[in-house]
């Protein structure tokens, strides 16, 4: 089995892409969908949690998508991505069918260092999008559910209709070993849950900041309410984790557009704790 | 390695010897100005010129460079990798410490194999700068006034012949066969010395600092006011990047024919001066104005660079200087920083 | 292959010299014929048909009576793309609009003066939503073949923010400022390859500004080249005319 | 004649440049209305000079007109050099007669190729030719292109000139494109031999009206810039006497005035010059027009097409020679000759595609202050509706869109450019 990294590496340009197929979508909401795809034969992902690959549509373009299924469960060449439909490449993609291929390098970036959160509670914050890339980090946790102390998930979302993985938030609300809570901005005449921005489910959960680690994954105007909340509950700066959003061009530091200060997003990250970033004014 | 004497009156016959082997390349007169290009005979070549518009990067990254071919239906791809050996004349020796630092850059984390292609099919032919080339170079400073290690021949101007030292085994095979070389005698040696010793007197410093100090200086000015004077400013023209040895940034773009069937993925030089460069989708924009845009490229050419690849990201070449029409310059930008944070310090000290 | 998107085009108050562009585009591209199949041409074709896509309009709307018009092109196509800097910006013709409009036309009808109703010239966004642009004075051919391509992919043409010196230096013109010229490139939308730099003359910002343009310091730089408060005015209002008395209102 | 009763309202005529309506109304076989109506809105260009820098002129006046921008430049030109006093060198004259070639070349295919041969080929356009005869539209293209790359290789491009400059030049073109286009011209010289071929087969239909012609003239060569004004009726004009030639008029039915010389009306444009300087054209056209059966004086103006393709075959072999020329004396770069005085007025003529072409400016202190320019669709309004009066009763037999028809291809004989006819001022001088 080769991974994709190595045949993007081996290959004769870290730029050229490598066809995978579509092999199902789910449509999630008006503007997300989940995109199964499977590497040609003999290859796997072998990514980590927190990683992004980088999808081409050939004659469009290329965009930089996080891997929203876990390693565990992706096996067989076969894994998955969540894409907001925003502009030309997600478009496209969009509009492709089941069987159809596309273009896949990667995964790249350094992921969430998920050795380091065994045996410790995880406070996992996302906010709408930002749960693609930390249901791979979840999913990963709860297949290993005995490695790791109180999973709590507080998700955020603009309203109940663009709320993503609604089954598997189903599943995780049922389950008496996770506590998960989620608040929308504007709800429906159905919602009977927590109305308001994501911070207001902070008072519906106890926190041991001795042993907790906290993942934040969301728009950029998140982060510095949902860190001035982990920051006064006592949770250290070094197990706040963060991953962060930046035009890529190339995925592989050459391109310069990830560039915080010195640090290019694509190579350190996308995910950092706080401790590495907060002298960083470019970063949030 | 070793060392060769050539007449100027030879250096015709070698281009027309080396034009039919390799694509030769040099500097040539445009205007008033110079620029690199193609030499098709060798009076078009101009060694001894000031400066050029473009530095000879764009033999090593074209501005606009294919990566790959593309089919639309079926996806198949086929590397771009080809490139024509290419002799470059008359490198200057600031770019070929820029050369040096793109190496390492392309050669750094994941190998970029469009570069290397290009890059071992290239020949450097530098030569010595004997006096400044323009009022706005300052290579002293930035310690790229003697050429870096990375020629295969470099040539110094000795009245009615040049000295060509030979780099590199590539260097070699440029003079193998041609005739017209010869050894160097004592006398030549001498005269190479003397040539060197007059050289380094016409150069002057123009930092107010030791360019040593220059990352912490900057360290130490992350939120200086100046960065929104310069922002007040630029224009945002992005030209100091166009220009400039050391910058290597990119955007990528696929194009297409009209029939949608086949087409091909460029990338193109792309300027950190430009408003979109930090735009996502959804409209942030991660360096919003001209001032942080400003500040992130001096930071690049004298801090960043410096840490992340143990060379200094100016080299002094003076041509972002030289084309920006509101006479941002890094001397005056640096001297600037320096000036404030010595009276800063001083302030304090008073206090 | 989808069947080919049928396109119309339009022209309002202009030189037709960017519809001559897309005739001239088909000495290079003649496969645009098969691209697209042009249903409404009057410059160059008689036959005509009501039921198009994609419009292209040129020129700007320089009377109360074109509006209709205009209204309802945007009602039959589903794309509609202004086609050159009249369309885009109310372009040359908008000149006029320095002067009050009644004084020009006392100057140009005499006693006739409200014989013709013609008002100040506008882009055509000014009149409906218009969802892409292909600037210039004229547009150019390699623009409008990709733009042609991009509609073809199902996705609206964009023009890249960035200013004209980038593609300028490219081509290692020499600045023209050095050569005693004016030039907006600094604040002028690229996407010509600097034709006008590379042949010589200064940019006239027919392409309209970046999103940011730094009017200010390029007043500066042309003040210190010796160019006379009234000489900028004019090279300003040459293409942006309602852009600079926009601005000159806000202020 | 039978009594019969007729009506043709053609709302904006197609293949033309610009907007304008035909209108014909008979009753019991008596023309009551016989009309061109322009319908262009004006475009205020004299009003827009007012006040700026004379080097502007040029580049403002070439958007009057996208396919006669050279010619409009190159008449602005002139008339700003003879208000400042400014004699370009001989270069720069023979550069601009080049690229003035380049634009006749240009218009004239597009108009005898995808504007007037659908209607003989009996298609709506040249789009459906693209199908039934793509060596055709092929040819027309090839042929285009070269016309268009030489504009590019001497002005920057066609449509809106870039280095033609008050004095000069701003940009030279390189021996070695010199060199190429030469060579490009004269390889088109079999699709220009293909070209007089296929109008030799289109026949015109046969209508006959006598009427004066009007054109710029030398002696010494086929003129298009400067000389002077001749006409067919007998005298000749300085160029600066335009308007006791043109004697515009104002007329209700039309946002463009008409005008009229020695009759009540004249033509301009390719059939004028022919029927004003044939004896100037070189032996190949004259060769050409020969073959296709015309000779001055032709009074037949659906034959201006005809002229057209004479022109054309003139146009290339002239500029062969103007770059034989060039390239004998050597390209230099040169600056533009400056003004000898900032203030002054003078009047610029060029024979463009369509016609005569005057631009007249008063500039003070090196701002125009008062402009003029007639355009020739302008000065041919006049005689095309008398054509058309003259027309109808001869065709009045047929059924209502045949006569529609003639009537169109007749107003496209003209190669009339609306756009630019449409200019309206009373002109003002202080
Ligand atoms: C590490 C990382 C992980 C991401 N994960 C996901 C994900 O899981 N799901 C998802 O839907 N989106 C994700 N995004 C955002 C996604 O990459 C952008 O929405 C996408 O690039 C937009 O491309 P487009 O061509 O559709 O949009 P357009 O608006 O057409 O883009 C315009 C231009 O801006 C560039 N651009 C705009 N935004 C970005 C951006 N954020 N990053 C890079 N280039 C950008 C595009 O490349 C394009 O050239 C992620 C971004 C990053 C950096
Ligand atoms: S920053 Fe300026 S002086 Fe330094 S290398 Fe770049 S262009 Fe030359
Ligand atoms: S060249 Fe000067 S004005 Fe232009 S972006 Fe650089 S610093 Fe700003
Ligand atoms: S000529 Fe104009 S576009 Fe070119 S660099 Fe100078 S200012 Fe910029």
């Amino acid at each position: 089995m080769t991974t994709l990294l190595k045949e993007t590496l081996d290959s004769q340009s870290i730029y050229m892409p490598t066809p995978a197929r579509i092999v199902d979508t789910v449509e999630l909401t008006d503007l997300e969908k989940v995109f199964k795809l499977k590497l040609p034969s003999g290859f796997e992902l072998n990514h980590r949690p927190g990683q992004f690959v980088q999808i081409s549509v050939l004659g469009i373009g290329e965009a930089p998508i996080s891997i929203c299924s876990s390693p565990s469960r992706s096996t067989g060449g076969t894994f998955e991505i969540c894409v907001r439909r925003v502009g030309n490449v997600t478009n496209a993609m969009h509009a492709l069918k089941p069987g159809a291929l596309i273009g896949v390098r990667g995964p790249f970036g350094r992921g969430f260092p998920i050795e380091r959160f065994r045996g410790k509670d995880i406070l996992f914050v996302p906010g709408g999008l930002g749960l693609a890339p930390l249901r791979s980090l979840i999913n990963e946790v709860l297949d290993e559910r005995g490695k790791y102390g109180r999973i709590i998930i507080l998700y955020g979302s603009r309203s109940p209709k663009d709320l993503l993985f609604q089954a598997e938030l189903k599943e995780w609300q049922r389950r008496a070993d996770i506590e998960c809570h989620v608040t929308v901005d504007r709800p429906d005449e159905n919602w009977t849950g927590n109305v308001g921005v994501i911070t207001t489910l902070f008072p519906k959960v106890t926190i041991h900041p001795r042993n907790m680690v906290s993942v934040v994954v969301g728009p950029p105007v998140m982060y510095r309410y949902v860190l001035m909340e982990l920051l006064g509950k006592g949770i250290a700066e070094g197990n706040i984790w963060f991953s962060f959003e930046r035009r890529m061009k190339c995925g592989v530091g050459k391109c310069g557009h990830c560039q915080m200060h010195h640090i290019y997003t694509c190579q350190e990250g996308p995910a950092f704790s706080y401790a590495e970033i907060k002298h960083l004014e470019e970063a949030l | 390695m070793s060392f060769r004497i050539m007449p100027k009156a030879a250096v015709p016959d070698w281009i027309t010897w080396l034009r039919s082997r390799y694509r030769v390349v040099g500097p040539r007169q445009l205007k008033d100005q110079f620029v690199f290009d193609e030499i098709n005979s060798p009076d078009e070549l101009s060694l001894d010129y000031p400066t050029s518009i473009l530095p000879p990067k764009k033999y090593l990254l074209p501005p606009t460079e294919e990566l790959f071919q593309f089919t639309t239906k079926g996806m198949h791809t086929k590397a771009s990798l080809e490139p024509r050996p290419t002799v470059i004349m008359g490198v200057h020796t600031c770019d070929m410490h820029a050369i040096q630092l793109l190496d390492r850059v392309h050669n750094t984390g994941y190998a970029d194999q469009h570069y290397q292609a290009r890059r071992q099919n290239t020949y450097l032919v530098s030569i010595e700068c004997l006096n400044p080339c323009t009022e706005h170079s300052f290579c002293k400073d930035m310690g790229t006034l003697s050429v870096p290690e990375n020629f295969d021949l470099h040539l110094t101007d000795l009245g009615d012949e040049y000295g060509v030292d030979i780099g590199s085994e590539k260097g070699e095979e440029l003079l193998r066969g041609f005739a017209s070389v010869w050894d160097p005698t004592e006398e030549d040696y001498r005269h190479v010395n003397q040539v060197m010793a007059e050289k380094w007197p016409r150069f002057s410093y123009r930092f107010n600092f030791d360019v040593t100090e220059l990352p912490d200086l900057l360290a130490l000015s992350t939120k200086s006011s100046y960065w929104n004077e310069l922002g007040d400013l630029c224009l945002g023209c992005g030209m100091c990047t166009k220009v400039c040895p050391t910058c290597y940034c990119f955007n990528v773009k696929d194009e297409v024919d009209l029939s949608l069937t086949e087409g091909h993925r460029v990338r193109i030089w792309d300027s950190c001066q430009v408003d979109e460069f930090a735009l996502v989708a959804g409209g942030h924009n991660f360096r919003s104005t001209r001032a942080l845009r400003q500040r992130h490229r001096f930071f690049r050419k004298g801090k960043y660079q410096l840490e992340a690849y143990g060379l200094i990201g100016c080299v002094g070449c003076g041509r972002c200087a030289a084309a920006c029409l509101v006479h941002i310059t890094p001397v005056k930008t640096f001297n600037e920083l320096y000036r404030r944070h010595k009276q800063g310090e001083a302030v304090e000290a008073q206090s | 292959m989808s069947p080919k998107p049928t396109v119309a085009f339009f022209e309002f108050t202009s030189c037709e010299g960017c519809q001559l562009t897309v005739v001239d585009s088909l000495q290079d591209h003649p496969e645009l014929l098969d691209a697209i199949d042009i249903v409404q041409f009057r410059e160059a074709m008689s036959e005509k048909s009501d039921s198009y896509q994609i419009a292209f309009i040129e020129g700007s709307c320089t009377r109360p009576s074109d509006e209709a018009k205009i209204r309802a092109i945007r009602e039959k196509a589903a794309i509609v793309v202004a086609l050159g800097a009249c369309a885009h910006l109310g372009g040359i013709n908008a000149i006029r609009n320095r002067s009050d409009m009644q004084e020009v036309r006392e100057y140009v009808y005499g006693d006739k003066a409200n014989w013709f109703p013609t008002y100040e010239p506008r882009p055509i966004s000014a009149i409906i939503k218009v969802d892409a642009v292909l600037p210039g004075c004229p547009i150019d051919r390699n623009e409008l073949v990709k733009a042609v391509t991009h509609l073809l992919q199902g996705r609206m043409p964009q023009i890249p923010d960035q200013p004209m010196c980038i593609e300028c230096k490219l081509k290692e013109n020499v600045c023209v400022y050095t050569q005693g010229k004016v030039c907006l490139g600094p604040i002028t939308l690229a996407g010509c390859d600097a034709i006008c730099p590379t042949y010589g003359d200064g940019c006239e910002g027919c392409r309209g500004t970046i999103s940011n343009p730094n009017f200010q310091s390029l007043r500066e730089v042309m003040l210190e080249h010796g160019v006379s408060e009234e000489e900028i005015e004019s090279r300003l209002t040459m293409f942006m005319t309602n852009q600079i008395l926009a601005m000159a209102k806000a202020q | 004649m039978a009594a019969k009763n007729l009506k043709v309202d053609i709302h904006h005529i197609t293949r033309v440049e610009g907007h304008g309506n035909i209108v014909v109304d008979v009753q019991n076989g008596e023309l009551k209305q016989c009309e061109l109506t322009i319908v262009e809105t004006p475009r205020f260009f004299e009003a827009m000079l007012r006040g700026r820098p004379y080097l502007e002129a040029s580049h403002i006046t070439s958007r009057i007109c996208g396919i006669c921008a050279v010619g409009h430049a190159t008449a602005s030109l002139r008339a700003t050099e003879r208000a400042l006093d400014i004699e370009p060198t001989e270069q720069t004259v023979l550069l601009r007669k080049l690229n003035f070639h380049g634009e006749i070349l240009d218009s004239h295919i597009l108009h005898a190729y995808m504007l007037v041969a659908p209607d003989f080929l009996g298609v709506g356009s040249v789009i459906p030719l693209a199908k039934t005869a793509p060596d055709v539209v092929l040819r027309a293209l090839r042929m285009k292109k070269l016309s268009g790359d030489l504009c590019k290789a001497i002005c920057g491009r066609h449509t809106h000139p870039i280095a033609l400059t008050v004095g000069g030049f701003t940009h030279y073109p390189s021996n070695d494109e010199l060199v190429a286009l030469r060579e490009r011209l004269e390889a088109m010289r079999p699709d220009v031999d293909a070209t007089v071929e296929l109008f030799q087969k289109l026949s015109m239909p046969d209508f006959e009206r006598d009427t004066e012609y009007i054109a710029l003239h030398k002696d010494e060569e086929y003129c298009f810039i400067d000389g002077v004004i001749a006409s067919t009726d007998g005298g000749t004009w300085p160029i600066k006497h335009y308007r006791s030639v043109t004697n515009e008029q104002i007329v209700e039915h039309s946002s463009a005035k008409h005008t009229h010389n020695k009759r009540d009306a004249y033509m301009v444009g390719a059939l004028a010059r022919f029927n004003v300087n044939y004896n100037q054209l070189n032996s190949k056209a004259k060769a050409a027009a020969i073959a296709l059966g015309i000779k001055p004086k032709c009074t037949n103006p659906y034959m201006n097409t005809v002229a057209q393709v004479v022109e054309i075959v003139h146009c290339v072999e002239d500029s062969i020679a103007l770059i034989d020329k060039l390239l004998a004396r050597g390209i230099r770069q040169e600056e533009p000759v400056p003004p000898g005085r900032l203030s002054g007025e003078g009047v610029g003529a060029c024979d463009v595609p369509r016609g005569t072409l005057f631009h007249n400016y008063v500039i003070e202190e090196g701002k125009i202050v008062g402009a003029n320019c007639i355009i020739p669709t302008g000065q041919n309004l006049a005689n095309i509706e008398a054509d058309m009066r003259g027309l109808v009763p001869t065709i009045l037999d047929q059924p209502q869109d045949k006569v529609a028809q003639a009537l169109e291809m007749l107003v496209r004989a003209y190669d009339p450019c609306i756009s630019c006819s449409a200019h309206m001022l009373d002109v003002k001088f202080v």
